[in-house]
């Protein structure tokens, strides 16, 4: 098909569908006039059932918890193929330690960006994990904090360059933090099971209001998420700068790493 | 809290997660086998959990909330799980199809550190959880973890073909999964809940209504798309040609008939009560499902790369699952459920086939394999086999749920959808019995020629026993002939009934019982064609192939490979489905 | 408040349809940072600071790091064949 | 304004798909894919916002006080993730696809196919051996 059928055939598409999503449109109540009921009501009870401020928090880790566990290992199948896909050619057994390539050029990197990294990725990490742990009060989460935990570790790769990087992270652990945090989370669901609860049910003491350590079983099932997801992204932005550096061509000094 | 049975829901769904993610933890500690067994007891341990509870559903739907929400005052707070018979048995089926997936990919891929396991349990607990939920976004959760999962597996073995091919499957299934948000978006702000029984109720009193005609739009196209069919199936021939052999399996035998299965339950379940929907189904899934069954065994009947016309067949038989939602009876509904477990069965055995030849033959091209089938006969005798029940050999769960099928489509006038159902079964069937003659028994001309062989990077990994890889084929096989099927027949009447919200019905009507005989002697005909064509007269052979010629040609320009093609045609279909509902 | 949710909304239209029509990659993908970033401050403007903190580490960090790399590695790394 | 963003919502679909049909990298197609699923979250926020409400957080504010619908966020949330995942995984299918096959054009790396493709695909198995590719 050519490209110009092919416009001309999504035009057509486009034209049928036009009249039939603007009447859906015109069906849907006004922008801003009402929330549905069962945000309503959620927003209604869940203070005082679950003695959270952060309703989002809250559905995602008590009332829908359900929903977040396939989406952590969503996550997990992700980066699990990812890892796959990537080290298929250069082989699944050398990933343990950095491949230093001889005659590889060490690009010396100049002291302010060493410095500057050295100092931003404590601070970024920092800042990680305080959102992780202020999941069930103020905005942010496992889910927030474990990628900004996994960019900290990134600026690692910025300032000590790919062999620190690689010295400093080992794939191993990346794989049993990423796979810990996904059996913790599970295990969240099935241990409430063994007192007779149903699945993932908030059994733990709940807390007080607006207190760091409020929310019960929500508190561990966000540490879960935050060390699959600092596990998994860490794993991710490994195999993808794994793929920048040229295989076969020694003569090439990285420019990559500038 | 919550009685025995219920209480097993969440298992079947969490065994898996917990196995794969503890798999993953300890990966590098684990020494070499242990992956594979313990990925087969888990996927042995869903099966039987999914058995017991489909047991327990006999009388009535198990229900189970999870984090002990329970709805309050009509309002849904949180997930449940909802499980009929129909819906236990079918997650079973599943399970018992990994189990054997499983064994027959013992020791298939080297070195995995047991990532292929993780992979394939995490898509068996999203199948599981698609089957049992009865929320509208955790479906779109566990659709979406199942469509990772998939994407992942497709490009396993990394050759340019699959890569291209999983780029493709994964760009179709992704829009398919933005398609299913946005219509679950729709339906929740416009019925504020996302409980299927929630929904439906909103719905009911609703009357007609725009949004939720255009939500189920949406729905509806994400699933076609999940369930190849026409003008949404160019992404399965590309993907399922090219995963490695187990992952085909999986692919034919369960994920695209649960796309279907899904479209069947959220369209009685949820929409039920839209007089719209309602009216537009028949003519929509009735009019689609026979292009689909027509288009899928013609494309099957000019394929020789193995998977691929295994693939086309795929498709061929999702439209005839469809003509029986398309139905909208307890007799059309139950045929399809029936219909999912035994083309699962015979297909994962043909795809297990097309796998041992791919591993002791080193090829996929059923030309290239000509007679070379020979030195492992028994595979050719289970080929047969299959090809005979695909196409309609009275015999065996296929065969059963084939006629449910016809049945309701008799009982309702729809002659032109029996007769392409028909036909469609009846191509599939001579392309495979066509390959079957050719491969073992050595039938057929050999031109000689090496246009269109398969490349040389497709070939699977040797130095696994034969017995082991035919083992788990025969296994299915067996258990499509021999399931009884006087049990089935005799619980269908009351899971259909569950499974769609309707009060029970005495018997299902079945087809009449000439029609197997007819696709089946078709089949024959067709696939004598196919191998002899070199000594029949030219009077035959020349109006057919006349006839064959101009089809062909445009059917292959179509299936060009080229995602934009793909994305046009997504469009042209969710107008399509858009039309139909506007035009009621 | 009135005038800033549609001024933001349609940037966001204007942004996205910047990516699609940037058609180099290179280019396109400070295209899809801007369109992170943007969502990101619509998400804030609508109340949802939860997920404007996931969009501005996922969608206006993450993801156009990833697409860089991904350019870095076609760049770097020649094909085993010449086209 | 009352239909406006669920105009841009629908738009932002289009335009994608427009990308998508007619692009000639798959790095841009990704992208493309990138902007399709965006339509989704801005159709999910806007119908879950409510003028003069806050956000879901009683933190500065007491319970009781209108806000925002939280389960249209935690949704938009959840595909985030998926986006995330979505985008990297096509983005290592597009560099592997374009170490094997030497181009990003869809038009120039297509799946397998009887006949035309099949002369390609040979010829990239010798390649695998270092032959160079001569078509």
């Amino acid at each position: 098909m050519s490209p110009r059928i092919r416009v001309a055939l999504l035009a057509l598409a486009g034209l049928i569908l036009l009249p039939c999503a603007a009447t859906v449109i015109a069906g849907l109540p006004p922008f801003g006039a009402t929330i549905a009921q069962y945000g309503e009501r959620i927003n209604a009870i869940t203070p005082e059932a679950r003695h959270v401020a952060n309703m989002v928090s809250a559905i995602n880790f008590d009332l829908r918890g359900l929903d977040t566990l396939g989406e952590e290992f969503m996550l997990l199948a992700a980066i699990t193929g990812t890892v796959v896909l990537l080290r298929g050619r250069r082989g699944e057994g050398n990933t343990e330690h950095a491949m230093r390539r001889p005659g590889r050029a060490v690009i010396p990197r100049s002291e302010a960006v060493v410095l500057a990294c050295r100092i931003a990725g404590p601070l970024t990490a920092l800042f990680g994990l305080y959102v992780v742990v202020h999941a069930t009060v103020t905005p942010g989460g496992g889910f927030q904090g474990g990628v900004i935990l996994a960019s900290a570790t990134l600026l690692i790769y910025l300032g000590e360059g790919y062999a620190g990087w690689r010295d400093a992270i080992h794939s191993h652990w990346l794989d049993a933090m990423e796979g810990g945090g996904a059996l913790l989370f599970a295990l969240c669901g099935l241990a409430p099971m063994l007192t007779g609860a149903a699945f993932m049910q908030n059994v733990l003491p709940l807390g007080t209001f607006r207190d760091l350590f409020s929310g019960g079983l929500m508190l561990v099932e966000n540490l879960g998420v935050a060390l699959a997801v600092t596990g998994g992204f860490t794993q991710l932005f490994l195999e993808f700068m794994e793929e920048t550096r040229a295989a076969d061509e020694p003569d090439e000094p990285g420019e990559e790493s500038a | 809290m919550t009685a025995f049975p219920a209480a097993l829901l969440p298992l079947p769904v969490a065994l898996p997660l917990v196995v794969c993610a503890a798999l993953l933890a300890t990966a590098h500690l684990l020494p070499g086998r242990l992956p594979d067994i313990l990925a087969t007891l888990a996927a042995l341990g869903v099966a039987i959990l999914c058995g017991t509870i489909a047991l327990h559903a006999a009388d009535g739907p198990l229900v189970y909330w999870f984090g002990g929400w329970e709805p309050r005052d009509g309002v849904h707070l949180g997930i449940g799980f909802s499980v009929d018979e129909a819906s236990g048995w079918v997650a079973a089926f599943i399970g018992l199809l990994y189990a054997l997936t499983f064994v027959f990919a013992w020791g298939f891929f080297d070195r995995t550190h047991g990532h292929f396991q993780i992979l394939m349990l995490l898509f068996l607990a999203a199948m599981i959880g698609f089957c049992f939920t009865r929320d509208m976004f955790n479906l779109f959760v566990w659709f979406e973890v199942m469509s990772v999962a998939a994407f992942a597996l497709t490009a396993y073995h990394l050759a340019e073909s699959a890569l291209a091919g999983a780029i493709n499957f994964t760009v179709v299934n992704s829009l398919a999964g933005f398609l299913m948000l946005g219509g679950i978006g729709l339906i929740y702000a416009q019925t504020g809940t996302l409980d299927f029984e929630g929904i439906a109720a909103a719905v009911a009193r609703g009357g007609r209504d725009p949004v939720v005609a255009g939500a189920f739009c949406l729905v509806a196209a994400a699933l076609m798309i999940k369930g190849a069919i026409v003008p949404f199936q160019f992404w399965l021939a590309d993907a399922h040609a090219v995963a490695p052999s187990p992952v085909s399996v999986i692919f034919s035998g369960s994920m695209v008939s649960l796309g279907l299965f899904g479209l069947a339950k959220v369209s009685a379940v949820v929409f039920g009560a839209s007089g719209q929907v309602q009216h537009a189904l028949p003519v929509l899934l009735i009019g689609l499902g026979g292009v689909t069954a027509l288009l899928g065994g013609w494309m099957a009947l000019l394929q020789r790369h193995l998977k691929r016309m295994l693939a086309f067949s795929t498709i061929s038989h999702a439209g005839i699952m469809l003509t029986g939602i398309g139905a909208l009876s307890a007799g059309g509904t139950g045929g399809m459920l029936v219909y999912v477990v035994g083309h699962g069965l015979v297909k994962g055995a043909l795809f297990m086939i097309a796998g041992i030849l791919l591993a002791t033959q080193a090829s996929i091209d059923e030309i290239a394999l000509r007679g070379l089938g020979r030195g492992i006969w028994p595979a050719g005798i289970a080929m047969g086999l299959a090809g005979l029940l695909l196409c309609g050999l009275p015999l065996g769960v296929l065969d059963q749920g084939t006629r449910l099928v016809q049945g309701a489509l008799a009982q309702q006038g729809h002659g032109i959808a029996l007769a392409a159902g028909t036909i469609g079964a009846a191509l599939t069937g001579a392309a495979v019995l066509r390959a079957a003659g050719r491969i073992f028994l050595g039938l057929g001309p050999d031109p000689g020629d090496e246009a269109g062989a398969p490349s040389e990077d497709e070939r699977e990994k040797a130095n696994r026993p034969l017995w082991l890889m035919l083992g788990p084929c025969c296994v299915l096989l067996a258990l499509d002939i021999g399931l009884p099927a006087d049990l089935i027949g005799h619980a269908l009447p009351r899971a259909a009934s569950a499974f769609l919200h309707r009060p029970a019905v005495e018997a299902l009507a079945e087809g009449p019982a000439w029609l197997p005989w007819a696709s089946l002697i078709a089949a024959l005909a067709g696939a004598g064609y196919g191998l002899f064509r070199k000594t029949l007269p030219a009077l035959v052979v020349r109006p057919v192939s006349v006839t064959q010629s101009a089809p062909t040609r445009a059917l292959e320009v179509l299936h060009s490979g080229l995602i934009g093609d793909y994305a046009a045609w997504l469009a042209v279909g969710v107008a399509l489905i858009a039309a139909v509902l506007a035009m009621v | 408040m009135t005038v800033i949710l549609p001024l933001l909304f349609l940037l966001t239209a204007i942004s996205g349809t910047a990516v699609v029509l940037v058609r180099d990659p290179v280019r396109q993908v400070f295209a899809i940072a801007v369109n992170g970033l943007v969502l990101a401050i619509l998400f804030d403007a609508l109340q949802a600071p939860d997920v404007a903190l996931s969009e501005l580490t996922v969608g206006a960090a993450a993801v156009p790091l990833l697409f860089l790399v991904a350019l870095m590695a076609v760049r770097t790394q020649p094909p085993e064949e010449k086209p | 304004m009352t239909m406006l963003p669920y105009a841009v919502a629908a738009w932002l679909f289009g335009i994608g798909l427009y990308g998508i049909a007619t692009s000639r990298n798959f790095i841009h197609l990704v992208g493309c894919l990138g902007i399709c699923q965006s339509a989704t979250y801005v159709l999910l926020l806007g119908l879950g916002y409510r003028w003069g409400s806050i956000a879901p957080i009683f933190y500065d504010h007491p319970p009781g006080t209108p806000a925002v619908d939280p389960v249209m966020q935690a949704l938009v949330l959840t595909d985030i993730v998926v986006g995330a995942t979505l985008t990297a995984l096509l983005l290592v299918l597009t560099i592997q696809a374009y170490k094997r096959g030497g181009s990003l054009d869809p038009e120039k790396l297509r799946p397998m196919r009887a006949g035309g493709g099949s002369r390609r695909n040979q010829a990239s198995s010798r390649a695998d051996d270092g032959a160079g590719k001569t078509s």
